[in-house]
């Protein structure tokens, strides 16, 4: 009772229209909460991922059989705050949440959701997020190692099928921003079971702003492909400072994070021209390929003013998981979070059927295994075109460029 | 002619009411010495006329105007010039920018601030050796010439003196006090505070004593010289 | 109980040190020819102009005007954001901007000065322009998103010989952060304001009693340092991506490069920024960039304990007071 | 006992002391998790805050990245249960031993340099940790840190009495030390360190020992918060956490026991906004609290404190006194 | 010997502050130090305290070297100093000031605090004992200065312009307090002054600095009519002020 004092005037956009007739009886409306990191360091991440559930919400017209549901954020800079606002939304009713953008408190919410129901869908992507069996927590997203050696096969193959250099013989510079030193572990692990040689391998703090030490290494070094791991901050002043100095290697293929966001694409052609990328799930593919996902790219686009990056796809499809879970039961017995927990538990959506593209069937441990596939894009004239996989492709790989 | 007079000031300080209505003056080419024991409020009435604290109550007059609470910038370019006691320099600009600061109001005419510089130069001789050094480093005495010194730059109307022999050898007090003397000559009013006040008085046009925040005594410099109280209380004979 | 513990560790040690403790020691770099090298060593001194340039500003709030300003950072960071969106999203003529500007960040020094710095307590200055910072931070976040914003300038270079090259703007910043720096220093040093400033600085009340007004005096000054915040944060959007937390690193390094040139010492300051640059330069080149932070910070505290008043400042004019 | 209390804090002090706890221990009666949750932060704040001022408000070592302590302690407990598998003591110790080592870099440099060449320094060798932490993979697990194991898991009120006791033996802690020999030289070393060694203080000695000392509570608070929160990343080095303790002193009231506990108030508050605040005006919880601290800093510019502080006692009486005297 | 100063000679660039002095203080003594102001006088006591590293020369006390030796341990072996600028703990009250000098031999905060207000008392503060010291005015600062470095409990004390400032009444009383120390708590003192008056009537011996060097020493009488001190130092109107 005491946990309404705060909760007039906030986070909740109320709606102060009755749920319309006809659909039986009146239900509270419900609520799916997500923490995310509206201020502080990560602003931007954040606010895509708000972006993207607030509209997975709208596209789902605000109500699932009859009831409405909502969406309710909460501002968590660090994870202090994440874990403090989590106390007061569950404090306020809600129980079931949706990862925020970087997950920060993630591995906190894994050891803390059962004793206290609420159902979690994490987005976190931690090799030892999940450590033993849960009733609410549920990993619906990539995980880290899978990605990472994904993106090395990826590599391996274009040596192989464009370059025509098979996999110990091919050389690579690797440069990697030490903040994503969780994604490089497993990729070096991967380069060294393929054999293949990493000449330039340097990882350097997010902070750098001087890249033309790295660039100089690159540039005298011998190599086949590129492959950089890297954030927004350093990606674009790296990239620019290489076309700065005139020089381009002979494939560049970055693993994710950056080099598939629209930001690296206001660069220009001739910097984006040619580049390829793996990436989890991505806005990018054919527009049959997922239900949905076009119609995403337009709405995102027409409603916020850019292109999504694929971390509002991510948001999006965490909300849509709820949704089919929530579709597949009658809302009287949605605030029992249970039944809500084990209808998550219970889904088993093929790959494509919804928009993110990724399918959702969970093991034993509540990790999502049909969220393994990746894609890899290149950016053609300004467009991230979807090269690989074969059924998601839009259009063939340009190896090497002109 | 009356240069300077204060009226009936009242200084309240920290809540404690420092200065309880204290009335002088100063006339135009006068030295005049003030003496007191320590924490009678000399030093809080001449921070009080140049500026430095707030004035409660009361009238300070400069030149026919009323001065009261006036920033202290604005008085010291009335030619109102202030040595405060204990070593108020700039501890880390050179001796000669320390000096050249006291001349900041005539700083256009280059040829006044040189020629004034060269007069304090041989009054201390050991501050035109020293001049590029930083002022912190100076030794007591020499801080205290400095202080003095910037005093003299700029070339006041009526000059404050706070404690001047502080730190000072006595020889450098006796030539310090000739000095004082000579610039008096010259139609410069000087107010003196001074522990030594034997020699102050004795050069003195007129003193005051001042005890608890309230003048207690007026008179000639000879007069309080040889006035019994002030023998046995300030003079220690 | 703790015997064991103590073994694990070793253990631990033990096993790291055949995977990849050491390997990182390896040098790299040792397929380099020379002109890689000097090409280095040139980009690092413009680079270390340019940390001359973003701590131009802190040098003289911090060093003249004994005020350190946790502001700093995200004032440079607002201009960032306001330049880019003047110029790209309002589009607004540069020339029309700039002046602007300027104006905006002047009046915004004078006002900060007027309101909010009129307290000498140390603590109330760090919270005041920590409090700032947030509320900078967090404005910019609203008006403008936190999207990361760049003007994408992409800079001209000029070519020495046919491998060695300058960036123009990295060029133009260098020479720009000379003149300010320099200048600045000779500003402080040898004209009347400039000591004035000095003066007021270190002994208000002796000041006031020089005839000086320190109030005005100390408000132009801080409104000046402002003027230079916007010129640093116009020629630093041409050639970075602002972000909301931009300012936090710039920061940094305004705090490294100004407290080892010795604090006052803008002269020192260029100087300091240029080794800097260098220094990281080489760093990344011989041990690798990931070595950077480590061996830059691990070196500025060895420089602190071995010249505490600045690399550039003789012992000579350092007193210890009492 | 009575006497130990007496001899420590002042009937009007004490009085304060019992309201304020008589209230934090009110708190889990609520059964209200969020509440109980701000008071577990709010207390952790307290042990950090007498920590920071036992460094900074007592002994004038300012310290602007004081998150480097507190990270290493709960760096310490991570790694040591996660990566070393010691039991929970041993890696309270670990984290305690790490501390030790940052604090005797750390307080070398105090030795040797004060002021701010002194914060600089701390930046210096914080900035380097930081870096570290992110860096090295193997050892930090980079940027997504390490878990607890989940068994660990303890309750909010167990939680919050450990927070509670924490902060609570913190604060005797710090009175303990003010009013013994050390805390006079702690206070001697911040006044007039050139004075103090005249009178026969060993600076270098004390800067070291107050350093050390505030290291290891800062380290408790880490460790504490590692079990509090589960996981740790390197955001436990974060600025947001050095300011926010510096900000709980000098709000409370630098140099004084009961400065952290009243500054605390102000890390309630801004958790009270950020809950308050619609999502699309989140950037103005923290604007609203930026504009708060101003305000106090410039109305009350020697922190709460200086409310419950009757005006100086001797004020009245040095009048009479000095009037007496020279009467 | 109980304290020597051999040869001690202090430079700070090119500037000779100190150039070979030699100074000697036998126990119970007390010496005067004076010379024209930048004599280095001040130089001096600083090197015999540690502050400042002597450039050459060699300075022994009780027969031990304590030339490149810690302050705080030099005060710990017997000397305690009081500085030119009258400065003590601003925060603190009085009594904690002198606490600290206190806590020098005595390890017991009980022992210290009764030590510590009994120097109170001896220099007559004891009503002002909860004072900050901000509070003081001029003339108590210094005797509470005096009693933090009597705290120590030092066998020497060095006291640099302690009587700077101070009404000729009130030099006279503190003239008593100095000899007091030194003959009821047997502690041996070198003073550096300005005011002679003080000077003449406390030391047994004087020794008279000029850039640097030891130009005269001897007693009061002694050195008051040598014609060098005359006119380095002393100048011709001097003879008024000794009465
Ligand atoms: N800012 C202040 N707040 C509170 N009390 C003050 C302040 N300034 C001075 N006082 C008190 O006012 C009294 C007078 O001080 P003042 O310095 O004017 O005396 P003085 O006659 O100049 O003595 P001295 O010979 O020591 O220089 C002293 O008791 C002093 O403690
Ligand atoms: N740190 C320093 N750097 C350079 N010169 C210094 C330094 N300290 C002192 N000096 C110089 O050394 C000389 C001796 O100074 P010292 O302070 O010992 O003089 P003093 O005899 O105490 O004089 P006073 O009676 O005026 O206090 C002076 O000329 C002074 O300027
Ligand atoms: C959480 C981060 C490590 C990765 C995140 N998905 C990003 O795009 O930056
Ligand atoms: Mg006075
Ligand atoms: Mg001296």
């Amino acid at each position: 009772g005491c946990g309404n004092s705060d909760g007039k005037g906030t986070t909740e956009t109320k709606s102060t229209e009755t749920t319309e007739a006809g659909t039986g009886k009146e239900y509270e409306p419900y609520k799916i909460s997500m923490i995310t990191q509206l201020t502080g360091d990560n602003t931007f991440g954040g606010n895509e991922y708000k972006n993207g559930a607030e509209l997975a919400i709208k596209q789902l017209g605000g109500e699932i059989n009859g009831r409405k549901i909502e969406m309710v954020f909460a501002d968590g800079p660090t994870q202090e705050a994440t874990l403090a606002e989590f106390e007061r939304l569950y404090n306020n009713g809600s129980r079931a949440f949706v990862s925020g953008y970087g997950c920060i408190a993630d591995r906190a919410f894994a050891s803390m959701v059962d004793e206290m129901e609420a159902t979690y869908l994490s987005l976190a992507w931690d090799a030892d997020l999940i450590q033993g069996e849960s009733d609410y927590f549920f990993r619906i997203g990539a995980n880290v190692t899978d990605f990472a050696k994904g993106a090395i096969e990826q590599a391996a193959k274009i040596g192989e099928d464009y370059l025509k250099i098979p996999a110990d013989e091919l050389k690579v510079a690797f440069v990697y921003n030490t903040r994503l030193a969780h994604v490089m572990e497993p990729m070096k692990e991967k380069m060294a079971e393929l054999g293949i040689e990493a000449v330039v391998f340097e990882g350097y703090p997010t902070d750098t702003k001087d890249f033309v030490p790295i660039i100089t290494k690159m540039q005298s070094a011998e190599y086949d492909i590129f492959i950089p791991l890297q954030g927004v901050t350093d990606g674009t002043p790296f990239q620019k400072k290489m076309f700065e100095l005139n020089y381009t290697p002979p494939v560049t293929f970055g693993a994710g994070v950056y080099y598939d966001t629209p930001i690296f694409a206001e660069l220009g052609d001739d910097i984006t021209n040619g580049i390829m990328t793996q990436s989890y799930t991505t806005p990018y593919i054919a527009d049959d390929a997922a239900a949905g996902i076009k119609e995403f790219r337009e709405e995102y686009e027409q409603i916020y003013g850019h292109a999504p990056l694929t971390h509002a796809l991510q948001a999006y499809g965490g909300v849509y998981i709820y949704a089919k879970a929530l579709e597949s039961l009658d809302p009287a017995d949605w605030d029992d979070t249970k039944k809500v927990a084990a209808a998550v538990k219970a889904l088993d959506l093929d790959f494509g059927e919804l928009p993110w593209y990724w399918g959702v069937k969970f093991d034993e441990l509540n990790s999502n295994t049909r969220a393994n596939q990746f894609i890899t894009n290149q950016w053609i004239d300004g467009k991230l075109e979807c090269v690989y996989p074969e059924n998601l492709k839009t259009r063939d790989a340009i190896v090497p460029w002109k | 002619m009356m240069l300077m007079s204060v009226e009936n000031m009242n200084v309240h300080l920290g809540g404690l009411h420092i200065i309880q209505g204290v009335d002088f003056h100063v006339n135009e080419g006068e030295l005049v010495v003030i003496v007191g024991a320590n924490g009678a409020g000399k030093s809080t009435t001449v921070r009080t006329i140049s500026g430095l604290n707030p004035c409660a109550s009361g009238k300070v007059m400069f030149e026919d105007a009323e001065v009261t609470n006036m920033s202290a910038a604005d008085i010291a370019g009335k030619g109102i010039s202030m040595v405060p006691e204990g070593r108020q320099l700039f501890p880390e600009l050179t001796a000669k920018e320390n000096l050249l600061m006291g001349a900041f109001h005539y700083r256009k005419n280059r040829k006044l601030v040189q020629e004034q510089l060269e007069t304090v130069y041989n009054m201390f001789p050991v501050l035109k050796k020293y001049e590029g050094r930083i002022a912190s480093t100076f030794s007591g005495g020499e801080q205290q010439m400095i202080t003095i010194g910037r005093g003299l730059m700029s070339r006041p109307k009526i000059m404050m003196i706070d404690e001047l022999s502080l730190g000072l050898a006595p020889i450098v007090i006796e030539s310090l006090f000739k000095v004082i003397k000579e610039l008096n000559a010259t139609g410069m009013s000087i107010l003196l505070i001074e522990q030594n006040a034997r020699q102050a008085l004795k050069i003195a046009d007129r003193g005051y004593v001042m005890e608890n925040g309230v003048i207690t005594m007026e008179g000639t410099g000879m007069e309080l010289l040889n006035n019994e109280h002030v023998k046995s209380a300030y003079l220690g004979l | 109980m703790l015997n064991e513990e103590m073994q694990v560790i070793f253990i631990f040690i033990e096993r790291k040190r055949h995977d990849e403790f050491f390997d990182i020691f390896i040098v790299q770099g040792d397929y380099m020819n020379l002109s890689a090298y000097i090409n280095i060593i040139f980009n690092g001194i413009c680079i270390g102009g340019l940390y001359g340039l973003t701590s131009s500003a802190w040098s003289f709030q911090c060093g003249a005007l004994k005020f350190a300003n946790f502001a700093y950072g995200a004032s440079l960071m607002a201009t960032m954001y306001l330049t880019y969106f003047g110029i790209r999203e309002w589009n607004i003529p540069a020339f029309i901007v700039m002046p602007l500007i300027l104006i905006f960040n002047f009046g915004l020094g004078m006002l900060m000065r007027k309101v909010l710095l009129k307290n000498e307590n140390r603590g109330t200055q760090i919270i005041t322009t920590m409090a700032l910072n947030l509320i900078i931070i967090n404005l910019v976040t609203f008006v403008f998103t936190g999207f990361p914003r760049d003007m994408a300038l992409l800079e001209k270079r000029l070519y020495i010989t046919e491998t060695i090259s300058i960036g123009a703007t990295q060029f133009t910043a260098f020479c720009l952060s000379a003149v300010i720096l320099i200048g600045f220093n000779t500003f402080l040093k040898k004209t009347w304001t400039g000591r004035a400033i000095r003066s007021v600085v270190q002994n208000r009340d002796a000041a006031t009693l020089m005839g000086i007004q320190s109030e005005k005096i100390l408000d132009q000054a801080f409104a000046l340092s402002y003027l230079l915040i916007g010129i640093s944060g116009m020629l630093l959007i041409t050639m970075f991506q602002a972000e909301p937390n931009y300012g936090n690193y710039i920061q940094t390094i305004a705090f490294v490069v100004c407290v080892s040139a010795g604090l006052g010492s803008l002269s020192g300051a260029f100087g300091t920024g240029i080794l800097v640059g260098v220094i990281s330069a080489l760093i990344q080149t011989l041990l690798g960039s990931q070595w950077n932070d480590i061996v830059l910070f691990g070196l500025f505290i060895v420089i602190l304990l071995v010249r505490p008043n600045g690399i550039f400042v003789s012992k000579k004019n350092v007193a210890k007071t009492f | 006992m009575k006497g130990i209390i007496q001899k420590y804090f002042s009937t009007k002090r004490l009085i304060l002391l019992i309201i304020a706890m008589a209230i934090l221990i009110f708190i889990p009666a609520l059964e209200n998790r969020r509440l109980l949750n701000i008071a577990i932060i709010a207390l952790m704040y307290v042990t950090l805050g007498e920590s920071w001022n036992l460094l900074s408000g007592m002994s004038g070592l300012f310290s602007i990245n004081h998150a480097l302590f507190f990270g290493l302690g709960t760096y310490g407990v991570t790694f040591g249960l996660n990566k070393l598998g010691f039991s929970v003591l041993g890696s309270i110790l670990l984290g305690l031993a790490m501390n030790l080592v940052a604090a005797t870099i750390v307080g070398y440099i105090g030795t040797k340099l004060s002021g701010l060449y002194f914060t600089m320094a701390f930046i210096g060798l914080w900035q380097t940790v930081y870096t570290f932490s992110y860096q090295f993979f193997s050892i930090t697990g980079g940027s997504l840190g390490l878990s607890m194991p989940r068994e660990l898991l303890l309750s909010k009120r167990t939680l919050y009495f450990i927070a509670l006791i924490m902060a609570i033996a913190s604060m005797i802690f710090y009175q303990f030390i003010r009013r013994s020999r050390l805390g006079t030289n702690f206070v001697a070393l911040k006044e007039n360190p050139d004075l103090a060694n005249a009178l026969g203080s060993n600076i270098r000695g004390y800067r070291f020992l107050s350093t050390i000392i505030s290291a290891c509570m800062a380290s408790f608070a880490g460790s504490f918060y590692a079990f509090y929160m589960m996981t740790n990343n390197p955001e436990v080095f974060s600025g947001i956490i050095s300011l926010k303790i510096i900000m709980v002193v000098i709000v409370g009231g630098m140099g004084h026991v009961f400065g952290p506990l009243l500054g605390i108030s102000f890390v309630i508050m801004d958790e009270l906004i950020r809950g308050m605040m619609p999502s699309q005006f989140a950037p103005f919880s923290v604007i609203i609290y930026g504009f708060a601290l101003i305000i106090m800093a410039m109305v009350k510019p020697e922190g709460l404190i200086s409310i419950f502080k009757k005006k100086p006692k001797d004020n009245g009486v040095a009048a009479k006194q000095s009037k007496k005297a020279t009467a | 010997m109980f304290l020597k100063v051999e040869n001690a000679t202090t430079r700070f660039g090119g500037l000779v502050a100190n150039d070979n002095v030699n100074i000697e203080v036998s126990k119970g003594e007390i010496v005067g130090l004076i010379g024209p102001n930048g004599a280095g006088k001040s130089t001096m006591f600083k090197s015999i305290n540690g502050f400042n590293r002597l450039s050459s020369g060699e300075i022994y006390f009780k027969n031990k070297r304590i030339t490149k030796m810690e302050t705080y341990k030099i005060c710990k072996m017997g000397i305690t100093c009081t500085f030119q600028h009258a400065q003590l703990f601003q925060g603190i009250t009085l009594e904690e000031s002198v606490l600290l000098g206190a806590y020098n031999r005595r390890k017991t905060k009980k022992e210290a605090l009764k030590f510590a207000h009994q120097m109170i008392d001896f220099v007559g503060l004891s009503d002002k004992k909860d004072y900050r010291v901000s509070k003081l005015n001029m003339f108590e600062r210094k005797k509470a200065e005096l009693a933090a470095a009597m705290a120590t409990e030092p066998e020497l004390l060095l006291l640099d312009e302690l009587f700077a400032g101070l009404v000729p009444t009130e030099v006279d009383s503190f003239v008593e307090l100095v000899r007091k120390v030194n003959k009821q708590l047997g502690i041996s003192i070198l003073i550096v002054e300005h005011v002679l008056k003080a000077i003449m009537s406390l030391s047994n011996k004087v020794y008279v600095l000029e850039y640097g060097k030891i130009i005269a020493h001897g007693s009061p009488a002694e050195v008051t009519t040598n014609p060098t001190v005359i006119k380095a130092y002393l100048g011709g109107d001097y003879d008024a002020d000794v009465s």
